[in-house]
């Protein structure tokens, strides 16, 4: 069953030095909020694992919380680079950073395998692809029947998943709506999972009969960290942060602005701090 | 239709000229940037019911807006539903039930091959792009490929580092090589041409000019001596509506953006 | 995208003698009329797939329209044998019936690598179990990093699936909620599918952003027949008629009065006759 | 709890027994019938949080009736949320997260092996069963497997015609020796006396008597010499509070099952 803790606990309980840990969200409901919580706790040796790798795994990345990166598209998406990943890569700053790169389509299978406890993920890809060539993690299998040559890929199996979700009932149960991405898969296919929330409720009231709902006992910690995603966004509650995205990019270009920023709004900052982007969206029903 | 215009951008009239391209009955996996701006211009236009969809799961979504991210909830606001990014590359990309995938990239190669990933060895990069992401099986799974890049001879190399996702292949045989049964890159769509793959050599070719581009100038961007079809038009320019459309959709999404 | 038209040239459209038809839903949302429907249009030799052959294929069974059978569990659920199943098996009438014989979890992965368009499923299964003896459709797979062993069956692509969903949109859009079985996959596994429904409403209002929906364009022919999943169910409008799945037994128990039953309630009747049963379920929220 | 009573049925004594059996947090895999009784007792007495998944998809279900089918929509009204047949197999049954898996059979023998798939051979039965369903995989998938069944020489036989879900193997070692990390059935309850495997030979053996019950009649119901543990207790009489909800839930489901 899901214990409701701080962010602050749920991270010192959940995830050690040298962990493979995936936070996840597909643009929405990233964990930006757990991301700081790990920067401020000096998480080190992690691998982390994560489809599209953006601000939040440039924050990590550039705070040299990671050891390895285990992605499929590593960019600020709509902008441009992510100048602490391609720093870290090309350059060696803070530290190396081990790559092991995929398609979104492997990676996503590969999630998807690791909630169903295969050992491995299959899927027609990676045709006439070079990074074939170049991850010793692409293999292939034949199909039985057909004789059809098939790629294939480790299942991702997580030490720890983190989530950003909508909201949680009084025993833990959590439910997502919208982009729901590879939460679910992430947080059925680790160990453990810590999940935070924007608002814990009596209860989920009238919701569709097959609502994306995580049970309370799938997942280690609840913690209520409203606004907990931004500048990514919870639908219903409020939008994505287009304009921050756009910022990153000067921010983050330079390694002292880069610093300087974290410094200010990371290090001397605590989860409350993302109390203040909960307000409810504009442009967005609620659910 | 109103009368056509001269006053345009070379990006405007790539836009355009990648909207046109599309029909009312496709489905569309639509890539953010230039390839969202065209897919919501056809639909705004001429292809009503086209039916979009992002990798993050949204289908046959209608944004008012362009999505700055593939995700943003302005998609899943408008759309039919959205699935999980799994089911997504699995039924619906695997599935076969993408009628034009539509791709840009960093870099490309005369048969439609695109970098994304790096320029330089991939263990010491010059350059780390972002990745493949959705790509790779984007260019293999849906029926046809329309890819939409402006030209320059950084973009448009005679060889490139890495194959992302594969055109027609190295040399253009190795696509059909490999029995693959989707049509891989149909056209091509820049800012100064349309380019289609030459039915022997599967070479993109030249078979549309924009109005007030010379041959020259098309040369003099490319990586690699540039082939003309054995018949070349010019393209249509924009008409009235459908620059009307296209500015104020980018009006619209200009200010969306800006607020936080 | 799908048309509107009568179930009886949904049927004449779509589906030929000799064809594989799964006609799905589990327990819930069983495609009834559409199978009254297939047996007044007499076609033959079909291969039925479906995981529960229950009532509706021991009607077809029965009728004589099915030369084969794929299934995982074919039994009255809740209240015994299926009579006309075992006579076709047991004593070959009305004609023989070949079987092909699957678990749950492999039919369900069978139809998921179908409409995930692979050529086969994997799964952790069949171990210890005999199955895998007697159909030639058991294999295995090696996983290429672990070298496990897994068991692999091929996909299940019909020619025609048939499913009974809530509602259309005036586009034949189909939405369904509630226990959704497998028919997403059928319908997306399939070349052409027939979908009957309660209802067509303007918009679908106001739905979950993860509703279970089918777009229009993976749907040939979408047909308005209220009650038509008789006596299974469809939440929101009526209940599951327990107790017609009791009287079942005896009705089928004979081939006298299986027959009588069948050219009385099926053979002079037309789809219709289902909506009598379309009322509102007395137990069952609306949703 | 208030005091034991001897007016009651074997079948409500094996239902309570095998409800007992039930922990309140376990995540409980139920067939339909006699194991349905039992978790939904369960869940009504001493085990108010288990969670009961049915593979039709709901998942934390609380039915007020036993359903008649796996899917009855009451099982859909009162869950958590209701997942594909798909996700139910891949994700939950395989993704290992089920604690028991309640299963019962047509036929067993003394290594709990179950039958429901043929009588006489398979290409020709002499009856032909339902088959397996979901039942091959969850023998092996869910951590441990509790069966329920009354006793009698035509279902607990010496020899299985089939193998529809492997318990400890033909001859008991079989589980072991595939490496299978699942602990395969625990508990085997009938309406006579409650079953464990020997920890040596995997052989059901009685560890505890139904009130009432004779050694004799134990074994005039079975096709095999059976075994009795080292320590073999009297299983305790059902409560009156343990009768009298499942008498209620039994009276509630029989008028519900016929409306129609």
């Amino acid at each position: 069953m899901a214990e409701f803790m701080s962010l602050r606990d749920a991270v010192a309980h959940c995830i050690g030095d040298g962990d493979r840990v995936a936070m996840e969200g597909f643009t929405h409901l990233i964990p930006h909020a757990a991301g700081h919580e790990v920067i401020r706790q000096q998480r080190k040796h992690l691998t982390l694992v994560r489809m599209t790798p953006d601000i939040i795994y440039d924050q990590l990345i550039g705070m040299g919380c990671a050891d390895k990166l285990v992605f499929s598209w590593g960019g600020n998406p709509g902008v441009g680079s992510l100048h602490r990943f391609r720093d870290a890569i090309e350059n060696k700053w803070p530290q190396p950073l081990d790559i092991e790169e995929h398609s979104h389509a492997a990676m996503a299978n590969a999630y998807e395998a690791g909630a169903a406890n295969l050992p491995f993920a299959m899927m027609r890809g990676y045709l006439g692809a070079d990074l074939s060539l170049v991850n010793p993690n692409i293999r292939s299998v034949t199909c039985p029947f057909t004789g059809e040559v098939l790629a294939a890929m480790p299942a991702i199996r997580p030490d720890v998943a983190v989530i950003h979700a909508l909201r949680a009932d009084r025993e833990g149960n959590v439910l997502l709506e919208g982009i729901t991405g590879v939460q679910k898969e992430a947080v059925l296919a680790s160990k453990r999972a810590i999940v935070t929330v924007e608002e814990v409720v009596d209860t989920f009231g009238p919701t569709n009969r097959n609502a994306v709902i995580l049970p309370s006992w799938t997942i280690t910690a609840v913690c209520v960290v409203p606004g907990g995603a931004h500048p990514s966004y919870a639908q219903g509650y409020y939008s994505r942060d287009n304009s921050f995205y756009i910022a990153w990019d000067a921010i983050s270009r330079d390694r002292d602005s880069f610093l300087a920023w974290m410094t200010r709004h990371v290090l001397e900052q605590g989860p409350e701090a993302f109390a203040v982007h909960a307000r409810p969206a504009k442009a967005s029903k609620l659910s | 239709m109103s009368a056509a215009t001269a006053n345009h951008t070379p990006t405007e009239m790539m836009t355009i000229a990648a909207a046109r391209a599309l029909r009312n009955e496709d489905v569309c996996f639509v890539g953010i940037g230039a390839p969202s701006a065209a897919c919501n211009l056809a639909r705004l236009t001429h292809a009503p019911n086209i039916t979009l969809i992002y990798e993050s799961g949204t289908i046959a979504t209608r944004p008012t807006v362009l999505p700055l991210s593939i995700g943003d909830g302005e998609l899943c606001d408008t759309a039919l539903t959205t699935v999980s990014v799994p089911e997504m590359f699995r039924y619906w990309l695997q599935g076969g039930r993408i009628s034009v995938g539509f791709l840009g990239g960093a870099q490309i190669d005369r048969f439609a091959n695109l970098n994304t990933t790096v320029v330089g060895a991939y263990d010491a990069p010059k350059v780390r792009l972002p990745g493949g992401g959705g790509a790779p099986e984007i260019a293999s799974n849906c029926q046809e490929i329309f890819i939409i890049m402006a030209q320059s001879k950084r973009a448009f190399v005679d060889r490139l580092d890495f194959i992302t996702s594969m055109g027609h292949g190295r040399t253009g045989v190795e696509r059909r090589a490999m029995g693959i049964k989707t049509k891989g890159p149909t056209r091509l769509i820049t800012d100064m041409a349309i380019y289609a793959p030459d039915p022997e050599t599967c070479e993109m070719s030249v078979v549309s000019i924009h109005p007030g581009i010379s041959r020259s100038q098309i040369e003099d961007s490319l990586g690699w001596p540039v082939r003309y079809a054995a018949e070349v038009v010019e393209t249509p320019s924009p008409t009235h509506d459908e620059l009307e459309v296209l500015r104020d959709m980018q009006a619209r999404t200009r200010q969306a953006h800006q607020q936080s």
